[in-house]
């Protein structure tokens, strides 16, 4: 059907210049009102991961301005169930025999452990009151979890782009000397590719993973390692097909070298698809930290990402304090969706085949 | 034909060989040295030495890669370094577990995907379509551990719908007691995205020119859909479902670690977390082959169901 | 069972086996673990889940009392307490005569009754390096010529002589056992009542080499019926076991051992026909599965779970109840402090934490005190611990309650203590070293959530210190190792009893375990001084002074960091009777019956 | 309406709604009939509405982006097929009115054997068994002509030929005796000598079940032999209908005057064809000159190629090896200002000629001396020189072209890789001219080649082989892909750019009438070899192998007077 709408068109192409394919595939995009309203969501979280990042938003999440698990305040206040006042130990306090500890005069610094309760006046802080309730709840050191959860967004987001850059890079450069050169170098890269396959992912991953120790490098890193071979299998097939197409065969005739050819003339050209599987490999990573969080490759202390606060909830919900999981689960699918609608509308938007 | 199997089959032994040499790297040169655990709190260097020696890890590297290779031209992995049980015996009684759960969940969600698949791209571009494009959207958006954390909380235990969790001895028992809720979950988790990915291969297929023909013929939209775009549709779902089917034998590692199913992701869990060298490379080894059996299945199979295919 | 049943009928005649009552094969407990076990071979484990299942499988020489509080030991296959000679070192042990392994194959349908050479076998097992039991320290360096015969079995080539004679562990006769120990051993009373010390049957042991921890095979009143590693394990009652009564005689102020009495005095030992034991590894899905009556039996309460099931005073944790909507529908809870003890290690070779110099004791003395160990026990304990104020833990022989080891958590103090000592804050907002060289601390940490959560509150007190640290996640085995090689700044650690003397844990402090228990690597002459002596001694007034002397150096020192000594919360389903969390007893399911209305 | 006519087309409106909600117009209100056993055609370029006009008939245009203006009417034996609807509809489509498309391979359900196929239509129209519609659909087989029907029947789509394949979806289409038979293009994607065999086919059958035939078609060529009336269309509209006498004789439409002489013909070869232009101003066309072409002996050779030859290996066994030789024993020389035609059905080897010559394939025997060194034994490095020296321009100019770049960036990259120009600026202007020279205006420099029509862009990779200013061009099939007219219009360019920079050819086509226009001399090849090679004229008309004659008869003839 296709075709014949093709036919048809010459007439409009003379008529309104159009231009490449991003200025196009962005056209379309806007006319995709589902893909388009995804597309400021999407950018909004992006923002708020940029805030992130350079400590504008989110910052005071590691603030403990509330008792452990504060209720949301739209919550009604439970009464808490108490023991009976401790009755006196007959006799009281007094027939105890007196607590042994070390002396001053024992003590080898004793006497500068002195000086210094002399001096610790100028440290002295006040112990501010801690909130009984927060807008959304706090989780277990009394942190507000609307705090965690925009910081948290901006970590994980974090993770996913660089992740999947990463993955991107070795799946491409990999996939590209693969399908363009074939022969020797692609079974040779095909064996590597078929090895990382046939280790199930998450083996892979939790292998990699309890190797590597724990951080967000690690994470980042093992991620990108059992992620490429889909981009790799993308790629090489992509430039096992364009290297024999006729503008490639063209730019070769007009003597563009190996390396012009691959990266000049044929990347280019798959740049939409990979523009694609980059989307898709972060909605993906993302997904997966919350996994490995779980299993307990997370991030690092001072650092909090929405798998790091989802691996908290299992324990929470038992306790009846459902605030941070549902905190996390709407920020990460409200992202996750909008990514994704994203992503099919880009899908179209950017398919050549359907000009 | 022959000759293609054969072919395909030497094909493996390079393969075969770099997992070995990958899980080799991973566990035994970088993996750290699992006997510290092993040789408990009191431990000595003596002690640890002796521990050590018992695993073969105070040989050289080359050396304990031979025994390596050795162990998976017997498929004999030894005894667990946890429970010191035979790793065959360990493996074996992970397998049935795992693969009613899995092989279940896999039966259902086929069965719901692609029916569904097939009605949302007969209706597509419309409102139908857009809907459940979003629905399973949303439904892929939401992590696996949120739906069983809370599907574990609501359903079996505030409603209970089904038992919290457990193993029976039975098939049925299982099939028809404990499987159904951790299914439930994974169906929550694996329809969206299938069903939008079954979809793409039908609306595929509805582009091509045969069913163009189909319908010039007469064909009423149904029959073309259920005939001509159907069977064609299914190629790829078949190939698909087909090389997945190595990872059923790993099993759901979160789903049966939750649910207290005796599976082999609760194993992998487990000798992941206490270093249990043997399990975690025979199951690395024996799902590499697998994977490597089931894609050669899969191209027979496809030779099988699309005319087109040649074996080369 | 039945086909054992029947086989047995048939060779001993049915009148022996209906001489008492067995137990109902009904009464199923459904017990719960919250972490796998790895097998039942008591020489070759080390965690405390299989030993728990071991507890009912094998009988130890000794034992303790169930209801007497603190634990005291009795004799269980021995006649008595042993004889021991004047001069300490040989020990006598009376076997009782019919004793009887649970039914196996290997037996071929005979009953086999426990023998002195059983008892020997088991120990001197321990020694042998073909089973790198990670309990060959209760042995090795302790009887006389066991450690030659591990030694010569060391060799290549060389295999453990168990034919061979030895004085230190010596099979008298069939019922009479010998021990020898080269110098005085304190807590040989205490190993022998540890279920890795169990009597083994050779054959059986031999029958099953490659594969002991799936046939346990002892004299208790279960055998292991079924057992899936990691996930679940079912015991049945061993019909070989021996009718005895249970008669249990608390104090009179016990309430809860005056409950077992009443629940369970005059019944025959055991009651409970079928023990089925799932692991949990996630703690909502044990909990819902005890919550809708899955379970009959929660091992432990899980942390997270604490403060939504029981009410802690915050004030005086050993007060608890159980929550009114959960004590309306009749659950009980059974609570007992673990003879544990955790802490905060600082590395003793540390370049910076290390050493006995003021410099270092006073970086020390302010780090622990400025740990908010308070509000850590609270968030991340659920306030279900006690502080760790004496190496040596409640319950455990040896303990004195009325000791603080720990300076009280004063930051302020602790903050004006590094100013006093040349700690100066440097130009990039951290404290230097008193020459004036900045660093940072390596602050080594499990991976895994519940480290994380201690992290948080050390990185607090750290910040308040202006000290650089640097946290090291790291897999339990590079722990292990970075803790045995003593390459850390400082870790947390944790020790719980083999058995609830004294001696096991002031010993992690000697300078000489250092690559092994020590791992704080701290080598104090004084405190050396103190332990050697203290080895001499049996328990006892006179020991316990050199303990608070030792406990006393460690506080000056301030070679550790506060931490805590953790209750375990039993919790049952009201139809579970007589069960009651022992101090060293890690189940309890021997002793307990179920009534359903 | 007319008792004769089956079909009337009335004021048939259709537009296509583009992404952006705007309408196309598609067809701007056509009007024609079609009589009963009467076959009329439908002839028009790219772009003219002929296809939509069929796929109006069936109502196969997709509903979502098509709107048919209410006043339009398509009257089948007095009923308007534009109001039918389910049922009724699906009765008319494959029993009234059957239709075959241009590309048979895809056209057929790939995983049904072709007799089920077939059969379906039978069951579902005829109301036939399985068992009988199977038989039947044999018969039908041995009807359209296919060799061994019986085991044919059982076979998969892709086990046929091209050929075989429109004869099954002819069998298909004629299953239920349709009045109407719509023929989509339907031997455009087939060789020469099968085009010849299905229009006679299609012909035949017609005659013999006394139905209409639809006969759409982008070559005048073919409807001459073969249809009763034609309508000529353009850009949606109908330029001229009228019988298929009327239209070769007596043009009255410029366009149509125009169509009938874009094309080579066999029998002259004027000194410039003629373009539409030339009959849509006033004054009309006026035949140019004939031009003569021949080699001479005082030609300068500039490319001889000796026994040149190529094998694939194609892997076969368990580890086994096959060599399929697609080029055997090449061999031909080019002078300088000179063209050679290389001729040849598809797997006859001539593209693989051309390829190898410039080494985007690797040659495996053979000598290809230029100004007297051989090409293929150069290292890449020496190779690197010459590549600027001898250029190609591929088939099809759509793939031809990196969609990525700019036109300025197409044209300037082959100066910069060999240092034609030093500053961009300068290569900017000489890109520029070069436009000029191929006829496109300077600011297409800025635009992307999807902005350009298929002719504009072979403009744009010839101006790309000119920047480097080669002496060889290869020409691989460069204006098969194009329509008559803009075919005419490349023909001519190229032949202005021999003439002006003495350019040595070697034209590579499929089309005899274009290859005998362009050539000086011909090499006809078949299955990797040379049948026969000599100067154009002569062979052309005296060929001396059969094979030779047998692709000079399968060239469409147009109106004879005899055949009316």
């Amino acid at each position: 059907m296709t075709t014949m709408i093709n036919q048809a068109a010459p007439a409009a192409t003379e008529t309104r210049p159009q231009r490449g394919l991003w200025a196009m595939g962005w056209r379309r995009l806007k006319r995709n009102k589902v893909a388009f309203c995804s597309f400021w969501v999407v950018m909004a979280y992006m923002l708020l991961a940029v805030a992130g990042w350079l400590n504008i938003l989110g910052d005071g999440w590691r603030a403990q301005i509330a008792v452990p698990y504060a209720p949301p305040s739209f919550l009604a206040k439970t009464v808490a169930d108490t023991l009976p006042p401790e009755a006196p130990v007959a006799g009281g306090t007094a027939s105890a025999p007196a607590l042994i500890m070390v002396t001053p005069e024992e003590d080898p610094i004793g006497k500068e452990m002195e000086i210094a309760r002399q001096n610790m006046g100028k440290y002295a802080t006040a112990n501010d009151a801690k909130l009984e309730s927060l807008p959304f709840g706090a989780d277990l050191r009394g942190r507000d979890v609307i705090h965690k959860t925009l910081k948290g967004a901006s970590t994980s987001i974090f993770v996913g782009l660089l992740g999947a850059l990463l993955s991107i890079v070795i799946g491409t450069s990999l996939g590209s000397v693969a399908g363009y050169f074939g022969g020797k170098v692609d079974d040779f890269l095909n064996w590597f590719y078929s090895v990382f396959t046939s280790v199930p992912d998450m083996l892979l991953l939790l292998s990699f993973a309890a190797v590597a120790g724990r951080g967000i490098k690690t994470i980042i890193i093992v991620m990108a390692l059992t992620s490429w071979t889909g981009t790799f299998r993308l790629v090489r097939a992509e430039y096992l097909k364009l290297r024999s197409r006729e503008y490639v065969q063209a730019a070769s005739a007009i003597g563009a070298s190996d390396a012009r050819r691959m990266f000049v003339h044929i990347l280019p050209n798959i740049s939409h698809l990979l523009l694609v599987q980059f989307s898709l490999l972060t909605v993906a990573l993302i997904k997966y930290e919350a996994i490995l969080s779980f299993l307990g490759f997370g991030v690092g202390v001072t650092q909090v990402s929405l798998g790091s606060m989802l691996a908290e909830a299992p324990a929470e919900l038992v306790q009846g304090f459902w605030w941070q999981m549902v905190a996390v689960t709407i920020a990460m699918s409200l992202l996750v969706t909008t990514f994704s609608l994203l992503i099919d509308g880009l899908r179209d938007a950017l398919d050549p085949k359907a000009r | 034909m022959l000759s293609y199997i054969i072919r395909r089959v030497l094909q493996m032994i390079p393969t075969l060989f770099g997992v070995m040499l990958l899980v080799f790297c991973l566990f035994s040169v970088f993996g750290g040295d699992p006997s510290l655990v092993l040789a408990g709190k009191h431990m000595t260097p003596a002690t640890l030495a002796n521990v050590r020696a018992q695993l073969g890890l105070d040989q050289p590297l080359t050396t304990q890669f031979m025994i390596f290779v050795k162990q998976v031209f017997t498929l004999d992995f030894g005894t667990s370094w946890g429970s010191q049980q035979p790793v065959r015996d360990v493996l074996a009684s992970r397998v049935g577990p795992s693969l009613t759960l899995s092989g279940a969940l896999l039966v259902v969600d086929l069965l719901l995907a692609v029916p569904l698949a097939a009605l949302v791209a007969y209706f597509r571009g419309g409102l139908t379509d857009r809907i459940v494009t979003i629905c399973c959207t949303l439904a892929m958006s939401i992590s696996a551990l949120v739906y069983i954390v809370a599907g574990q909380y609501l359903l079996a235990y505030k409603w209970g719908l089904f038992p919290v969790g457990g193993w029976g001895h039975g098939f049925w028992t299982n099939l028809l007691i404990y499987v159904p809720l951790p299914m439930l979950m994974g169906l929550m988790v694996s329809l969206g995205p299938d069903i939008r990915f079954y979809r793409s291969f039908f609306v595929e297929e509805m582009n091509h020119d045969y069913v163009r023909t189909a319908r010039a013929k007469g064909l009423s939209e149904q029959k073309v859909m259920l005939k001509h775009v159907l069977r064609n549709a299914l190629i790829p779902v078949v190939t698909t479902v087909m090389m997945s089917l190595p990872y059923l034998l790993i099993g759901a590692l979160v789903l049966e670690s939750f649910f207290q199913i005796p599976g082999m992701g609760n194993e992998v869990v487990r000798a992941m977390n206490n270093s249990d060298f043997p399990i975690i490379k025979a199951i690395t080894v024996y799902v590499a082959l697998a994977t490597m059996v089931f894609n050669l299945l899969a191209d027979l199979i496809y030779k099988l169901i699309d005319p087109r295919v040649q074996l080369k | 069972m039945n086909m054992y049943k029947a086989a047995l009928a048939a060779l001993l005649g049915v009148s022996a086996l209906t001489a008492h009552a067995d137990p109902d094969p009904d009464k199923v407990l459904r017990a719960s673990f919250n972490a796998p076990e790895t097998g039942y071979d008591p020489a070759k484990v080390s965690d405390v889940y299989s030993h728990g299942v071991g507890e009912n499988i094998f009988e130890p020489l000794l034992t303790y009392d169930y209801v007497a509080r603190p634990a005291k030991l009795i004799p269980n296959v021995v006649t008595a307490l042993p004889e021991v000679s004047a001069d300490g070192s040989t020990y006598i042990f009376h076997l009782r005569h019919g004793i009887y392994f649970s039914p196996d194959p290997i037996f071929k349908g005979v009953k086999r009754e426990l023998t002195a050479a059983d008892a020997a076998y088991g120990l001197k097992r321990l020694a042998d390096p073909a089973v790198a039991s990670p309990s060959n320290y209760l042995v090795l360096g302790h009887f006389v010529g066991v450690d030659e015969l591990a030694d010569a079995a060391g060799k290549t080539g060389g295999k453990f002589d168990y034919d061979k004679v030895v004085e230190g562990i010596k099979a008298v006769d069939r019922y009479t056992l010998q021990l020898k120990v080269k110098t005085p051993y304190p807590g040989l009373q205490y190993i022998l009542a540890m279920p890795h010390t169990s009597p083994q049957a050779r054959e059986v042991i031999e029958g099953y080499a490659s594969n002991t921890p799936a046939h346990p095979v002892g004299t208790g009143p279960y055998m292991l019926q079924d057992w899936k590693p990691g996930v679940k394990t079912v015991l049945i009652y061993n019909p070989n076991f021996r009718h005895e009564v249970f008669n249990f005689q608390p104090a009179a102020d016990d309430a809860e051992g005056q409950r077992v009495a009443k629940e369970m005095n005059g019944k025959t030992y055991p009651q409970i026909g079928r023990i089925e034991v799932t692991v949990f590894t996630e703690e909502q899905p044990m909990w819902l599965q005890f919550k809708s009556q899955q379970l009959d039996e929660l091992y432990g309460v899980p942390q997270p779970l604490i403060r939504g099931v029981l009410t802690i005073d915050p004030n005086n944790p050993r007060r608890a109840k159980i929550k009114d909507e959960y004590a309306k529908i009749g659950l009980k809870l059974s609570r007992a402090l673990d003879p544990e003890i955790t802490y905060f290690s600082f590395n003793g070779k540390d370049p910076i934490l290390g050493g006995l110099g003021k410099p270092q004791i006073a970086l020390r003395r302010a780090i622990a005190m400025s740990f908010d160990e308070q509000s850590a026990m609270r968030d991340i304990r659920r306030n279900n611990a006690v502080r760790v104020e004496y190496i040596t833990p409640p319950g455990v022989q040896g303990h004195n309650p009325h000791f603080r080891m720990f300076f009280p958590y004063n930051r302020p103090q602790a903050q004006a203590l590094l100013d006093q000592f040349g700690y100066k804050i440097g130009a990039d907002g951290y404290r230097t070293t008193p020459d004036g060289k900045p660093f940072t601390i390596d602050f080594l940490s499990n991976e895994g959530a519940i480290g994380r959560q201690w992290d948080e509150y050390w990185q607090e007190a750290f910040d308040v210190l202006k000290l650089r640290v640097s946290f090291r996640h790291v897999a339990f085995n590079d722990l292990l190792k970075a803790m045995r090689s003593c390459t850390y700044g400082i870790t947390g650690a944790a020790w719980i009893a083999d058995y609830p003397d004294g001696d096991n844990f002031q010993m992690l402090m000697w300078s000489k375990n250092i690559g092994a228990e020590n791992v704080s690597c701290y080598s104090s002459p004084r405190y050396d001084k103190l332990y050697e002596q203290s080895q001499q001694l049996h328990a006892g007034p006179e020991r316990d002074k050199l303990y608070d002397a030792m406990n006393k150096v460690v506080s000056e020192d301030s070679a550790w960091a506060p931490g805590e000594t953790r209750f375990r919360n039993r919790m049952m389903q009201p139809w579970v009777l007589g069960d009651e969390v022992h101090p060293i007893f890690q189940t309890s399911w021997r002793f307990t019956d179920i009534q359903k209305k | 309406m007319n008792q004769d006519t089956l079909l009337q087309v009335r004021n048939l409106k259709v537009s296509f709604r583009g992404e952006e909600g705007e309408l196309t117009e598609a067809l701007k209100g056509i009007n024609f009939d079609i009589p009963r056993n009467r076959t009329v055609a439908l002839v028009g370029e790219s772009g003219s509405g002929k296809s939509v006009t069929s796929m109006a008939i069936m109502q196969l245009l997709p509903a979502r982006n098509t709107v048919i203006d209410p006043a339009s009417q398509v009257t089948f034996e007095g009923r308007d097929l534009l109001a039918l609807e389910g049922a009724e509809l699906r009765k008319m489509r494959g029993k009234d009115i059957a239709m075959i498309f241009q590309e048979p391979m895809s056209s057929l359900n790939p995983v049904f054997t072709v007799g089920d196929q077939i059969a379906e239509t039978l069951m579902l129209h005829a109301g036939l068994g399985r068992r009988d519609a199977f038989k039947r659909a044999v018969a039908l087989l041995t009807e359209v002509g296919l060799p061994d029907p019986e085991k044919r029947a059982k076979a998969y789509p892709h086990e046929l030929s091209g050929g075989q394949q429109q004869r099954v979806m002819i069998a298909m289409a004629i299953a239920c005796e349709p009045k109407l038979l719509i023929a989509d293009e339907p031997t455009t994607a087939l060789d020469v000598t099968i085009q010849k065999q299905i229009l006679q086919l299609l012909a035949d059958l017609q005659k013999k079940h006394g139905m209409s035939v639809l006969f759409i078609t982008h070559d005048l060529g073919l409807v001459g032999e073969f249809a009763d009336d034609v309508v000529v269309m353009r850009h949606g509209e109908i330029r001229e209908a009228g019988s298929v006498e009327q239209i070769f004789n007596a043009p009255a439409n410029p366009y149509t005057k125009a169509l009938l002489n874009c094309r080579p013909h066999l029998d002259s070869r004027p000194l410039r064809l003629a373009v539409i232009d030339d009959f849509m101003q006033p004054g009309g066309y006026v035949k140019p000159g004939e031009r003569v072409r021949g080699y001479e002996a005082s030609d300068e050779i500039i490319l001889d190629v000796q026994h040149l030859a190529k094998s694939f290996d194609i892997r076969q066994g368990l580890f086994g090896k096959r060599q399929f030789h697609a080029v055997k024993d090449v061999s031909f020389q080019l002078p300088r200002g000179k063209t050679l035609g290389i001729v040849g059905e598809s797997g006859s080897g001539k593209t693989t000629v051309g390829l190898t010559l410039v080494r985007l394939h690797q040659a495996t025997g053979g000598k290809a001396l230029f100004h007297g060194k051989d090409l293929l034994a150069m290292s890449a490095r020496e190779f690197h020189e010459y590549k600027r020296r001898i250029q190609i321009i591929f088939q099809n100019p759509y793939a031809s072209l990196n969609p990525r770049f700019t036109v300025e960036q197409i044209l300037t990259e082959p100066m910069m890789l060999h240092g034609i120009g030093r500053v961009q600026m300068e290569r900017v202007k000489m890109a520029q001219a070069l436009l000029d020279r191929v006829g496109l205006p300077a600011r297409s420099l800025s635009r992307y080649p999807h902005e350009f029509s298929g002719g504009q862009r072979q403009r744009i990779a010839i101006a790309r082989c000119l920047t480097l200013k080669p002496e060889v061009l290869i020409c691989d099939e460069s204006v098969s892909a194009l329509d008559v007219s803009v075919q005419a219009q490349v023909l001519n360019l190229l032949q202005e750019l021999q003439d002006e920079y003495k350019l040595s050819y070697l034209f590579i086509s499929h089309d005899l009438a274009v290859v005998k226009h362009i050539s000086d001399q011909v090499l006809v090849m078949n299955k990797g070899e040379v049948v026969e090679q000599g100067d154009s004229d002569a062979i052309y008309r005296a060929p001396a192998a059969a094979y030779t004659r047998k692709l000079l008869d399968s060239i469409p003839t147009g109106w004879q007077p005899q055949a009316a």
